[in-house]
């Protein structure tokens, strides 16, 4: 088969643009890479054929020019764009802009990103095809300035009833999201999401939605193409979550049967038919534990949980959206949608989960990615490079598959154990902390799981044994001492000491 | 080789010998059961009381960072460590001081007001996130040193806090 | 599921030590791991939790002291010892003292090496249970100094038919093997075997069989546990062989359909039954062109070449080897082993193709691996570590899975250019060349398809592009010389030169 | 910065250029199309011809390793060459010498012999593996340096091989 473009520009950075480069590469199709200043020596620029330089580290100076990513798709003669997620992933100008040049845009229609975008357009269109909905309310958009009309915002939340959430109409990610539990004042609250909305998404209108009591977050990965074909492809529970931004996320989820799951999925595809969906798309849920479901919000591009998925289905989601993006129909049959196993992703972040999980700021002194049977890593960052504050702080993403759900919390402990991130800090061991526990490996999670288990001082995950640390760090120094760098760097390495005290069998060699 | 390290127990002294490829380790004193060892471009292993560790070491100034099997703990050589000592003897002063390069975008309090240990003081933005930053102990805010829209370098002062002569508990 | 066993030693090194290890660690069983003096510092003798050290680098010192591994295992409280492939892993004797020792081997029964690994036992008992056998002869055992009986090699290879191959009767991988075609002489071939294989596997007895017109090398991993179950994990296609040394294996096999790889399981299925075979195993069948096929030989371990069974089955082999040493039984239902997708695996060998494949030796000034979706490596060898004549000169294996042959092939050949081994000289672009044939994509393979298709010259593959090459050294150096060694080492690196002339937008930025 | 290497094709001169942050690489005297420039321990990133490229580069003495986009080439730095040249001088003798270590197994011609190009001289066993040694031109053994069973370092002579009187073609 030829490929179905001759060159793809990748409008997106990290582990992501890395991501879609190498499904690209494996099908025959030229990419081009666009880069900030920050990050013309970033993975993603070094990985693509070629790279377009679009402007200053500040995303809005680079990665969210519109007009500077059409411009360098045409000058480079790209036919097509994979917006990755984030950024311009779910902006429909954007997608209306490719249109206009002349460009494909490797994601659903225009008009589609726009409904499914404003959460509250998306709820009603849900309603309407009867997928149940969580209650809820909408707000009038804010005044200049950020205000809102307090009284109508009291209102509105007293109907809906507490814990209520405060969200972003055009948001994601968390960001943008408040929660208000009874007593608390819903205006300020409320305010507060205007801002980081308006600052995020470039629009400050929020919504309410009741709060349900310890639900999971289950989505479905659901796949559409051009000739009225719409699977899904199983759940991922991502209830794991700090913030509201997930952190660990896994499929299957422990909390589904058969029966559920065929319901949710069947749900899923309803939904992205009545939303007229094309290529790939997750519809979310919240699960109550009564098994009750209700639509959260449908997310128009491909997710940054996608793995797990790919992993138990064995498929290459980035490939059928580009299958998909050119007119092919879906690659698989039915039988190739069975999933297999279980996989696991959880979230390397540059932060300090000893100091408030604040962003972890400078240089990769170190890094050193884990390997081994059943371990991915999706990364966007190598040794040397610099963590700004331009970006958002997850540096990779790192997956499992193994035959059942013990065994992939084994191997992804395992995994976290090998994986080495010296000069920032990261939440590597908080993420320990989480697949130790008890409550995670009786699959009872929940999104208020980290609040009600790792909150507090215990959020740090244990420190390195202080004495091992001390021993390495001196054993280091002696050999730094005794070898010159030049020495080092160009001839052999001073031989390993061959000592073995204790475990030479003696009176045998 | 003797050494010394400033870790978050305190000053612990490490000497290493090295004698026909047999290695002795001494924490404090005390001989440790170090065997096994190998160093090559930063990568440690030994064996501590029998069991194999592996170890990855980066050096930053003063600082040793150290991977421990998955652990992390940042270390610093004490001869090494002066500016670093100046360094942080700042951090006790009545500064508040910002952990992060980032924005302001609000202010909570005023010069003046007296706040609780743990109330918001600053919204920061910062990796496209609003984070609080909360007080660390009670007191009087004395000075006031940003104004919302200020963009802040890593140490940049924010407020200064002084101890009230109220004690505020219960507020 | 508490661990079937509380510690385990590998009694091997390399790539296969560190992939058993990696399981037991996920499954909470300790390691002991054995190193010669060569290997102190080696991943596999750090990975583990303990490491003892056995002696000298020569094998016979080392990895090939029984007395010493058992001491070992003894000495630090193993229970059970996997023995990986090669050294003593199809070593009855190694097998019973274990046993005498009360330690479990992890493996078939001593009777079951023996009289599998006797390869003329193994024809005569497959040809009474009904598994069809490639023509060929028995030959009396060699003199002192390995001497053959001319007149008596020249007859039964006269009988036999040309071409026909000289096999060690202890053998495997290739190693004791020769090829003598009609008008040959097949006594001097004989005796060059013999001496290979005494020194190889310490018994010279070598037999005859005839040598198949373009075969292909097929097959079928089985397993079995003490249960009286008996199982198959599909196929394994291994033709592209380079003096009779697997380089690229695959599943599934090109060549077969449906019906034929049910016959050919079930065959395998009935050798293992017949051996009265427990554990992991593998039954190796020529399949001639017109879908005739023979058994050549059952190896009594776990493969090289078992990680593409894992990718399409999803399954971990060294755990269900683990579990079936311990009495368990299969952890597996039917509907677990349906293969799924494709799965293709490389041999990166140190050795020079431009040089008449000699053994490459030598530091690895730079070795970084490839990752992504789908990519695999098990090495045993890192960064700054000396290749020396002592062992097997293959120092990793990469696989890949996809979803169809194409997309595993392309996945494969971004893999390896990812590949970056620099101070030895190794096999990449040789493996390139096979994979990037016109022949090798069409499925067209058999055991003689290197010598068709990328003998001589070609062999070598392509050089770098010299230009490129220059450019690279020439900044590097540039670099070099102006930021001075230690500055390089503890600040921040030499900032990444901004520029891109050519690519940027000019009147937009 | 100008330099000079030693590749397969014969000796090439480079000139490398930095001002502001843009490179400027000659070949031989022709301007390359050099861009998007990153070097980071021994890390080269650039594009050339308007292709991005990615190259590893380490050392070892004069010789600089270099892996582009899958592909490895060997080159020498020239001014560090003195050692290397002298080493290759050596090779255009009359001896044949192990390129590897190893064993010697068997011989298969004894001095006096006329041989043919790619005919088998010597077996070597080297990493568990019997190896051939061919001979890499026509012509007669002089001189045999070795005997079976002994132990080769890289590099030992294992026999001179003098040009024939008689052509032996044909045989």
């Amino acid at each position: 088969m030829s490929a179905p473009f001759g060159k793809i520009l990748v409008a997106n950075r990290g582990e992501i643009a890395c991501r879609v480069i190498r499904t690209c590469r494996e099908m025959g199709i030229a990419t081009v890479a666009v880069a900030s200043e920050a990050d013309l020596a970033a993975p993603h620029a070094r990985l693509a054929d070629r790279t377009v330089h679009l402007g200053p580290p500040p995303p809005e100076a680079s990665y969210l020019r519109q007009d500077l990513i059409v411009a360098a798709a045409l000058a480079t003669g790209a036919e097509a764009v994979h917006p990755g997620y984030g950024f311009l992933a779910e902006n429909a100008a954007f997608a209306r802009a490719c249109a206009e040049a002349g460009l494909v845009f490797i994601g659903p229609p225009p008009d589609v990103i726009a409904s499914m975008g404003e959460k509250t357009a998306a709820r009603r269109l849900m309603e309407a095809a009867g997928v149940p909905v969580v209650p809820g309310a909408t707000l009038p958009p804010p005044g200049p300035g950020g205000s809102l009309d307090a009284a109508a915002v009291r209102a509105a939340a007293d109907a809906v009833g507490y814990p209520l959430l405060v969200k972003a109409a055009f948001g994601g990610g968390g960001k943008g999201m408040r929660l208000v539990e009874a007593g608390q004042d819903p205006v300020a609250a409320a305010e507060a999401a205007v801002r980081e909305a308006t600052g995020a998404f470039g629009d400050g209108t929020v919504y309410l939605e009741r709060c349900l009591l310890r639900p999971r977050h289950v989505e479905f990965q659901i796949f559409a193409d051009r000739h009225g074909r719409v699977v899904h492809l199983g759940e991922r529970e991502c209830s794991i979550q700090r913030r509201h931004q997930k952190i660990v996320e896994e499929t299957p989820c422990p909390a589904l049967d058969d029966g559920l799951r065929r319901r949710m999925g069947e749900a899923a595809v309803a939904a992205a038919r009545a939303a007229g969906y094309v290529g790939a798309g997750t519809v979310e849920f919240l699960l109550a534990p009564g098994g009750e479901f209700y639509f959260l919000e449908m997310n128009t591009r491909l997710q940054v949980e996608h793995p797990v998925t790919e992993w138990v289905t064995g498929l290459d989601l980035v490939r059928a959206q580009i299958l998909v993006a050119a007119g092919e129909p879906l690659p698989w049959s039915d039988a190739d949608l069975v999933p297999r196993g279980h996989a696991l992703e959880c979230r390397l972040y540059a932060e300090d989960p000893a100091h408030g999980f604040l962003p972890s700021l400078g240089r990769l002194l170190r890094y050193r990615e884990p390997s081994g049977p059943g371990v991915r890593v999706d990364a966007g960052v190598a040794e040397g490079d610099e963590i700004t504050r331009h970006y958002d702080p997850m540096i990779a993403k790192l997956s499992v598959h193994a035959e059942d759900r013990a065994a992939a919390i084994a191997r992804l402990r395992a995994a976290l154990r090998d994986y080495v991130v010296l000069g920032i800090a990261t939440n590597a061991a908080y993420l320990d902390a989480v697949l130790a526990h008890p409550a995670f490996a009786a699959g009872e999670t929940h999104t208020g799981f980290l609040q009600q288990h790792l909150s507090g001082e215990a959020a740090a995950g244990d420190a390195a044994d202080e004495t091992a640390a001390l021993v390495a760090a001196a054993l280091n120094e002696a050999v730094r001492g005794t070898a010159a760098d030049a020495a080092r760097r160009d001839a052999p390495a001073a031989p390993a000491a061959p000592a073995i005290g204790r475990f030479r069998l003696k009176g045998l060699d | 080789m003797h050494l010394e390290f400033r870790t978050p127990q305190g000053r612990r002294e490490v000497t290493v010998r090295e004698s026909g490829g047999v290695w002795r380790v001494s924490l404090d004193g005390r001989e440790l059961d170090v065997a096994a060892v190998s160093v090559r471009d930063g990568i440690v292993g030994f064996a501590l009381d029998g069991v194999q560790r592996r170890a990855h070491v980066a050096v930053r100034g003063a600082e040793r960072h150290v991977a421990v099997d998955g652990r992390v703990l940042v270390l610093r050589l004490a001869d090494e460590d002066r500016d670093d000592q100046a360094e942080e003897a700042a951090d006790t002063g009545p500064h508040l001081r910002a952990q992060l390069p980032g924005k302001v975008v609000k202010l909570l309090v005023a010069a003046g007001d007296v706040v609780t240990a743990g109330q918001p003081l600053v919204i920061l933005e910062a990796m496209k996130m609003e984070t609080e930053v909360a007080a660390p102990r009670g007191g009087r805010v004395a000075r006031v040193h940003v104004e919302a829209g200020r963009i802040l370098a890593m140490g940049d002062p924010l407020l200064d806090l002084e101890p009230d002569q109220e004690p505020v508990e219960g507020e």
